[in-house]
C-alpha cells in the first residue's frame, strides 16, 4: 500500500490546529526539533489537554495544605514540623508490554515525584487491574506486574504498604498499574521546581541518558491499542520505548538528593519523567519565569550517535534535574561522588528576553554546546503551560437510562448463599508478601486490613507521636453505572478506610484512568466522575491535593469502565498502641455501626456489587451519596479508634467497613483472620448480605451497652447484629459456612485462579 | 529422541542493562582493568524429548519466546548441546 | 558499654533501622560508610539488610569487595562480634566469614511475612541470651534466603553446633530449615530474618530483643 | 587487542535449582510436554583488553572465579565469542 508520507507534526502526535498555535507562538515555522519538544510537551500524557478544564472543579484548598496539585506531589502539614507528601500515577500502558519493567518503572517514578519534594519517600501503594485470570496472557501479566514493583520497590528501600486488586475483563488488553508514594520531610526542607537566579546551572543527577523511552510514557500513554489483541497490535516502533528500571540507581539518587536538600545546596529540584529533559527544563524555567540554555553535548549518554530530539526528550530513568548557584558546584559535585551518581551541568539559567509589546519571555534555548549553535528555540512556558486545552465533546451514553433500569437487586437468588460468599472472597497475601511492607519500623498495621497505618517517622523527621493512615479505593462497577455517584461513594469508602484505623482524612489524590477522549461518553464519565468527587470532597472536607489522568485505556476500540482511583491520606494524633483491627474475640457483640439502609432508592441495592457482578449483572441504581450521615458516622469511628490508638483502653475489639462484597464478606473476612465464627440472627435477605455501600462498619465490642450508649450520644444508628463465637460463621439463616472453609477458600483464591496453587 | 537444548536469553540491543552496568563499574576497584561493555544474561539448559533435531530447536525456541524470554525486551537464542 | 558500628553499603536500607533497635536498648551506635578503611572505637558490627550494589550479580557478591570489609574481617579475625542481618548475612557468606550460600527462595518470589523461629544452638554472640528450643516470632524480608551447603559444610556445622536458629515452619526452602548459622567460634553470626523488625509489640512482636540484647551482652546469661 | 568473552555461570551437579524445577512444573500446562532436566544459570559477555586469546580467556576465568560466581555453589565456564 502506498499513500502520501504523513506530515512530521502529525507523526509526532500533533493535530494541524496544534500546529497553527506552534506557528502563532513562534511567529515563524518550527523546525524539527522544536515540533518534536512540543509533540512530546502537548501530548494528552504531558498536557492534560483533555483533563485539565475538569479538574480546575475539584476544591484544592485548606489550611493544612503546604503544596496543591501542579507540583510533583502534594505536601501537607501533618504537625510537629513535619510535612506529608503524596501523589499517584498511572503506569498502565508501559505495563501492558512489559509487566515487570513497567510496573518498576511505575514505582521509580513516582517515588522521585515524592523526593524531588525533600521528602523521605516512606510508603507505596499500587492498585491494579487485570483482566479475568482464566487467560493465560492475565495471569502472566498479574505475576509479572506483581515482581516488578516487588523488585523495585523492595531494592530501592521503601515500604510497600498496601494496594487494591480488581479483575474485570475490560482491563484485559490494558491492565491498569497506578502507584502511589507518601513521604515526609520536615517542613523547612520543602523543595519547589523552580528555576532562578541567573547564571544558575541546571545539574542532571542520575543516569545516563539513552534511547530508552523515546516518546514513551507520553506517546504511549496518548494513544490506545488499536487491535484486538491490544498491546501486540503494537507496531515495532513503539517497542524500543520500553525501559528499564535501576532501582539501585535510584536509592543512591533518594539519598544523595535529600543531602544535597539537607545542606541547602539546591535552589530547585525536579525529577525527569514523561518527557525527560525537555519537560523538566522549560517546567522549571517557566515556574521561574526565566530562560534556560540546555547543552545537549554536556548530557551523558549511554548510546552513540544520539540526535538532539531524542537526548531532550528521552525518558530514560532515575534522573533528576537540580537548580545550583555556581559556587556550590563543588559541594554538589562531593555530594555526588560520595553516593556514586553522575552530575552534569547541562544548563544555565538565562535572562528573559523583553518581547515588543514590553512583556518578558523566558526562553528554553537547546544548544550545540553553551556557546554553540542553537538548534531549537521557544518560550519555556509555551512548552510547559500553554498547550491547547479542550473542551471535548460530551454525551451522555444512550444505553444508561436502560442499565439503570436493569436493576439486579429485584433478582431472586437463585443458587446457594454459602457458595455465593465463598466465591467472593478472596485475600491478596499473595501479591503483598512479596512487597516489604515493613522497612524503616513504621508500620502498625500493614497490607490486609481496611487502611495502612504507619507512625509518622524516619531518618531525619522531627520526634512526632503522630500516624498517618492511607488507602486507595476505586470501584468501577459503580462508576460504569453512574460515575458521578460512582466516585462519590468510591471517596466515602476511602475515608471509612482511614477512620477504621482511627484517622481522620487530610488529603485526597487521584488517578483518573479512563478510555479515549475522543469518545464523548468517556469525556462524560470524565467530567461526571469530576464531579462526584468535587461533591463527596467538599461534603467530607477532604481537600484534593495532586493527581493524574489516564486516558486512552481502550482495546479493540472498546473503553475500560470509567477507574477513577483515590488515595486518601489521614493522620492519627497520636499513636502509641495498635488500633483493634479484625481481632473480635469469643463472646464479643457484634454491631453494625451506621445506617442499615442505604440512602437512595433502595434499601440493600446490589448494583454495582460483586454479586450481582459475579452473575453478569452490571445495571441497576447505586445508593446515594448522603452527606450529613456519612460525616457523623466516620467521624464516630475514627474517634472511637483513636483513642485506642492514644493508648485509651475501650470495649471496642474490632473494626471493619462494609465494602466489597458486603455485610456478609466483611464478617467473613473477620471470621477467616481470626478463626472465630459468627452468628447474626436476623438479616432482610440476600439483599442485606451483599449488598454495597458505604457508611456502615461491624464492630466487636467486649461491652455492648456501653458502646451503644457512646453511638447514641454521637446520634449514630447502630444495629445489634449478633454474637462471635463458634466455628461458624451463620448469618440470618441464609448462610452457615464452617470458619475454616471460609478461611481456606479465601486463602487460596488467588493462588489457584494464577494456577499457582 | 532426547535432545539436550542451550538457551541464551540477553536484552536487546538499546535496552538499558543496570546489572551489567554495575558490574563493569565495580570492576577496576576489584583490579580488573581492561574490561568493557558487560552485558548480563540468562541461560538455560534442559532436555527435549523431539523427532529430530530441527523440531527439537523449533519447540526450544517457541518455549523460549513463550516462557523464558520476553521479545519485546529481550533475545532468545537455542542451540543443541554438543 | 558497648558501641556498635552499623556498615552502610550503597544500597542499604535497614541502616537506620538498626540504629533504632540499638537506641531501644540503650545502646551507642553509629554508621560506618562503606569506603571507610577502619571500624573506629566500636565492639560490635551490624552488616544491615537491603540491597547493597543493588544485589546485582549476586546479593553481596560486590559489597564483599568494599574497602570496608577488610576491616570487618580482621576484626571478626580477633573475635569481635559481628551480625549480619539477611543481606547483612548474604554478604557474610560471600565474604567467606560465614560457611555456605545463600539461593533464591523456593517459590522464586520475594517473601515478607512473619515466621517462627526455634532456637537451636546459644554457642552464638546471637543467641548466647536465649534457650535452645525457644520459640521467637520474627519477621523475614528476602527474595534469597535459602540457606545451602554442600554435605562436608553441612556435617561441620552440626558438628560445631554452628546452627544456630532454624525456621518452626520452613518458608524458602532452606537446607535443615536452619535461618541463621554462626562461625566456629561464635563470634560471627548471620541470620535471613530481621530481628530488629521485632523490637516492639506495637509492630506486631517484640521476640528480637533476645537475640539483639544478647548481641549487645545485655541478656541475663551473657558472658 | 580487544576479545569478547562469554561467561557461562551455572549451578554445580547436585546444588538445587528451585528456578529450574519451577519452569519444569510450568511446562506441561502451557502445553509443552517431553521437556526435562530444566537448570538455569547466567551469562556474562563482556570486552576484554588483552594480548592474545589466551592471556584474555585467562583474565577473564580468573574474573569469572572471583566475582562473577559464587564457588561454594556454581561454576563458571569462559569461552571467546566467535
Ligand atoms: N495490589 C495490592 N498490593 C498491596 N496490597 C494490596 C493489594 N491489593 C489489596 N491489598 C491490600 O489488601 C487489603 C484489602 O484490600 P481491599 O479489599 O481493596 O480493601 P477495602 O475493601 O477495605 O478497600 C488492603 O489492606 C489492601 O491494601
Ligand atoms: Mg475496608
Amino acid at each position: 500500500m502506498s499513500s502520501a508520507p504523513e506530515p512530521l507534526h502529525r507523526a509526532l502526535g500533533l493535530t494541524d490546529s496544534e500546529l497553527d498555535d506552534i506557528r502563532r507562538v513562534l511567529s515563524r515555522e518550527p523546525n524539527h526539533l522544536e515540533l518534536a519538544l512540543y509533540g512530546v510537551m502537548w501530548s494528552e500524557h504531558c498536557s492534560y489537554k483533555s483533563s485539565r478544564l475538569h479538574l480546575k472543579r475539584l476544591p484544592s484548598k485548606a489550611v493544612h495544605v503546604l503544596v496543591g496539585p501542579g507540583e510533583g506531589a502534594g505536601v501537607i502539614d501533618a504537625g510537629d514540623g513535619i510535612g506529608v507528601a503524596i501523589r499517584i500515577e498511572s503506569h498502565n500502558h508501559p505495563s501492558a508490554i512489559e509487566p515487570y519493567q513497567g510496573a518498576a518503572t511505575g514505582v521509580g517514578g513516582i517515588l522521585r515525584d515524592v523526593f524531588s519534594m525533600g521528602a523521605r519517600p516512606l510508603a507505596v501503594m499500587d492498585p491494579l487491574f487485570f483482566g479475568n485470570l482464566d487467560d493465560a496472557r492475565n495471569r502472566w501479566l498479574v505475576e509479572g506486574v506483581v515482581s516488578g514493583i516487588s523488585g523495585y520497590g523492595n531494592s530501592v528501600g521503601v515500604p510497600t504498604i498496601g494496594g487494591e486488586l480488581t479483575f474485570d475483563q475490560c482491563y484485559g488488553a490494558n491492565p491498569l498499574v497506578n502507584v502511589l508514594a507518601v513521604g515526609a520531610l520536615p517542613t523547612s526542607r520543602l523543595a519547589l521546581a523552580v528555576a532562578s537566579g541567573l547564571g544558575n546551572f541546571a545539574v542532571l543527577l542520575g543516569s545516563s541518558t539513552g534511547r530508552d523511552g523515546i516518546g514513551g510514557v507520553s506517546v504511549l500513554a496518548s494513544a490506545g491499542f488499536s487491535g484486538e489483541d491490544g498491546a501486540a497490535s503494537l507496531d515495532d516502533a513503539k517497542r524500543p520505548s520500553v525501559q528499564v528500571g535501576d532501582p539501585y540507581e535510584e536509592k543512591r539518587l533518594i539519598e544523595a538528593c535529600l543531602e544535597l536538600l539537607d545542606l541547602g545546596l539546591v535552589v530547585g529540584i525536579q525529577d525527569l519523567g514523561g518527557a525527560g529533559l525537555i519537560c523538566a527544563t522549560s517546567e522549571t524555567a517557566a515556574k521561574g519565569g526565566v530562560g534556560m540554555d540546555v547543552d545537549v553535548t554536556a548530557v551523558p549518554l549511554r548510546e552513540a550517535g544520539m540526535q538532539p530530539y531524542e537526548i531532550m526528550t528521552s525518558e530514560s530513568q532515575e534522573r533528576m534535574l537540580a537548580i545550583i548557584t555556581p559556587e556550590n558546584l563543588e559541594a554538589v559535585t562531593a555530594v555526588c561522588d560520595k553516593w556514586e551518581i553522575r552530575a552534569n551541568v547541562v544548563g544555565h539559567v538565562v535572562e528573559p528576553v523583553t518581547s515588543s509589546d514590553g512583556t518578558t519571555v523566558g526562553l528554553l534555548r537547546v544548544r550545540n554546546g553553551f556557546d554553540g549553535e542553537i538548534l531549537a528555540e521557544v518560550p519555556a512556558s509555551s512548552l510547559a503551560d500553554e498547550a491547547p486545552l479542550y473542551d471535548r465533546p460530551r454525551q451522555r451514553p444512550s444505553d444508561l437510562d436502560a442499565v439503570h433500569a436493569d436493576d439486579p437487586t429485584d433478582d431472586e437468588p437463585v443458587g446457594d448463599a454459602n457458595a455465593d460468599l465463598l466465591d467472593l472472597l478472596v485475600d491478596p497475601a499473595w501479591v503483598y508478601r512479596q512487597y516489604d511492607s515493613q522497612l524503616f519500623l513504621n508500620t502498625v498495621v500493614g497490607p490486609g486490613r481496611d487502611a495502612a497505618l504507619l507512625r509518622l517517622a524516619g531518618p531525619g523527621l522531627p520526634a512526632s507521636e503522630r500516624g498517618f493512615a492511607i488507602s486507595t479505593d476505586s470501584n468501577p462497577r459503580w462508576c460504569a453505572i453512574d460515575p458521578r455517584q460512582g466516585t462519590a461513594l468510591t471517596v466515602a469508602e476511602g475515608v471509612a478506610n482511614l477512620a477504621c484505623v482511627g484517622a481522620s482524612a487530610k488529603a485526597l489524590v487521584n488517578c483518573l484512568n479512563f478510555g479515549n477522549p475522543e469518545h464523548p461518553e468517556v469525556m462524560w464519565q470524565l467530567s461526571e466522575s469530576v464531579d462526584g468527587m468535587a461533591m463527596a470532597c467538599d461534603a467530607l472536607a477532604v481537600p484534593v491535593i495532586g493527581g493524574n489522568v489516564s486516558l486512552y485505556n481502550e482495546s479493540g476500540g472498546r473503553d475500560i469502565d470509567p477507574t477513577p482511583v483515590v488515595g486518601l491520606l489521614g493522620i492519627v494524633d497520636s499513636l502509641v498502641s495498635a488500633p483493634p483491627g479484625w481481632n473480635w474475640r469469643e463472646g464479643d457483640a457484634v454491631v453494625l455501626v451506621g445506617h442499615r439502609e442505604a440512602a437512595g432508592a433502595r434499601p440493600f441495592p446490589l448494583a454495582g456489587s460483586r454479586w450481582a457482578t459475579r452473575r453478569g449483572r452490571r445495571g441497576g441504581q447505586l445508593a446515594s451519596f448522603d452527606a450529613a450521615r456519612l460525616v457523623s458516622t466516620f467521624a464516630f469511628v475514627s474517634r472511637e479508634v483513636a483513642s485506642i490508638c492514644a493508648g485509651a483502653s475501650g470495649d471496642v475489639t474490632a473494626v471493619h467497613d462494609v465494602s466489597g462484597g458486603g455485610l456478609a464478606a466483611a464478617l467473613a473476612e473477620m471470621a477467616a483472620v481470626t478463626g472465630l465464627g459468627v452468628s447474626v440472627a436476623r438479616l432482610e435477605g440476600h439483599g442485606e448480605l451483599f449488598a454495597e455501600f458505604p457508611g456502615r462498619f461491624v464492630v466487636a465490642t467486649s461491652d455492648a451497652e456501653a458502646f451503644v450508649a457512646r453511638a447514641i450520644d454521637a446520634g449514630v444508628p447502630v444495629t445489634l447484629l449478633g454474637n462471635v463465637g463458634g466455628s461458624r460463621v451463620r448469618l440470618g439463616g441464609l448462610i452457615d459456612v464452617a470458619v475454616d472453609q471460609v478461611g481456606a477458600r479465601r486463602r487460596d483464591a488467588l493462588e489457584v485462579a494464577l494456577e499457582l496453587a | 529422541m532426547n535432545y539436550s537444548v542451550i538457551v541464551e536469553v540477553t536484552l536487546r540491543p538499546g535496552i538499558a542493562d543496570p546489572e551489567g552496568a554495575t558490574i563493569e563499574r565495580a570492576l577496576p576497584a576489584l583490579g580488573f582493568s581492561g574490561v568493557r561493555a558487560v552485558r548480563a544474561g540468562k541461560l538455560f539448559r534442559f532436555d527435549i524429548e523431539a523427532l529430530d533435531a530441527e523440531s527439537a530447536l523449533a519447540s526450544a525456541q517457541s518455549l523460549s519466546d513463550r516462557l523464558l524470554s520476553n521479545p519485546v525486551i529481550e533475545d532468545a537464542a537455542v542451540r543443541l548441546e554438543e | 558499654m558497648t558501641r556498635v558500628g552499623v556498615i552502610v553499603f550503597p544500597g542499604s536500607n535497614c541502616e537506620y533501622d538498626a540504629l533504632g533497635a540499638m537506641a531501644q536498648l540503650g545502646v551507642e551506635s553509629e554508621l560506618i560508610f562503606h569506603s571507610a578503611t577502619t571500624l573506629g572505637d566500636v565492639d560490635a558490627v551490624i552488616l544491615p539488610g537491603g540491597f547493597a550494589h543493588g544485589d546485582y550479580l549476586r546479593p553481596g557478591a560486590l559489597a564483599r569487595f568494599s574497602p570496608v570489609m577488610a576491616a570487618v574481617s580482621a576484626f571478626a579475625a580477633e573475635g569481635g562480634a559481628v551480625l549480619g542481618i539477611c543481606n547483612g548475612f548474604q554478604i557474610l557468606t560471600e565474604a567467606g566469614l560465614l560457611p555456605g550460600a545463600l539461593q533464591k527462595n523456593r517459590g522464586l518470589t520475594f517473601l515478607c511475612q512473619s515466621t517462627t523461629l526455634v532456637v537451636a544452638s546459644t554457642h552464638s554472640v546471637l543467641t548466647r541470651a536465649a534457650r535452645v528450643g525457644q520459640e521467637l516470632v520474627i519477621p523475614i524480608n528476602h527474595f534469597s534466603g535459602a540457606y545451602t551447603c554442600d554435605d562436608a559444610t553441612y556435617d561441620s556445622l552440626v558438628a560445631h553446633d554452628q546452627i544456630v536458629l532454624r525456621y518452626k515452619d520452613n518458608p524458602n526452602g532452606s537446607r535443615d530449615d536452619i535461618a541463621g548459622v554462626a562461625s566456629e567460634a561464635g563470634n560471627v553470626v548471620g541470620l535471613m530474618p530481621h530481628p530488629e523488625r521485632a523490637m516492639s509489640t506495637l509492630l506486631g512482636s517484640a521476640d528480637g530483643r533476645v537475640l539483639l540484647e544478647g548481641f549487645v551482652g545485655l541478656g541475663a546469661s551473657a558472658r
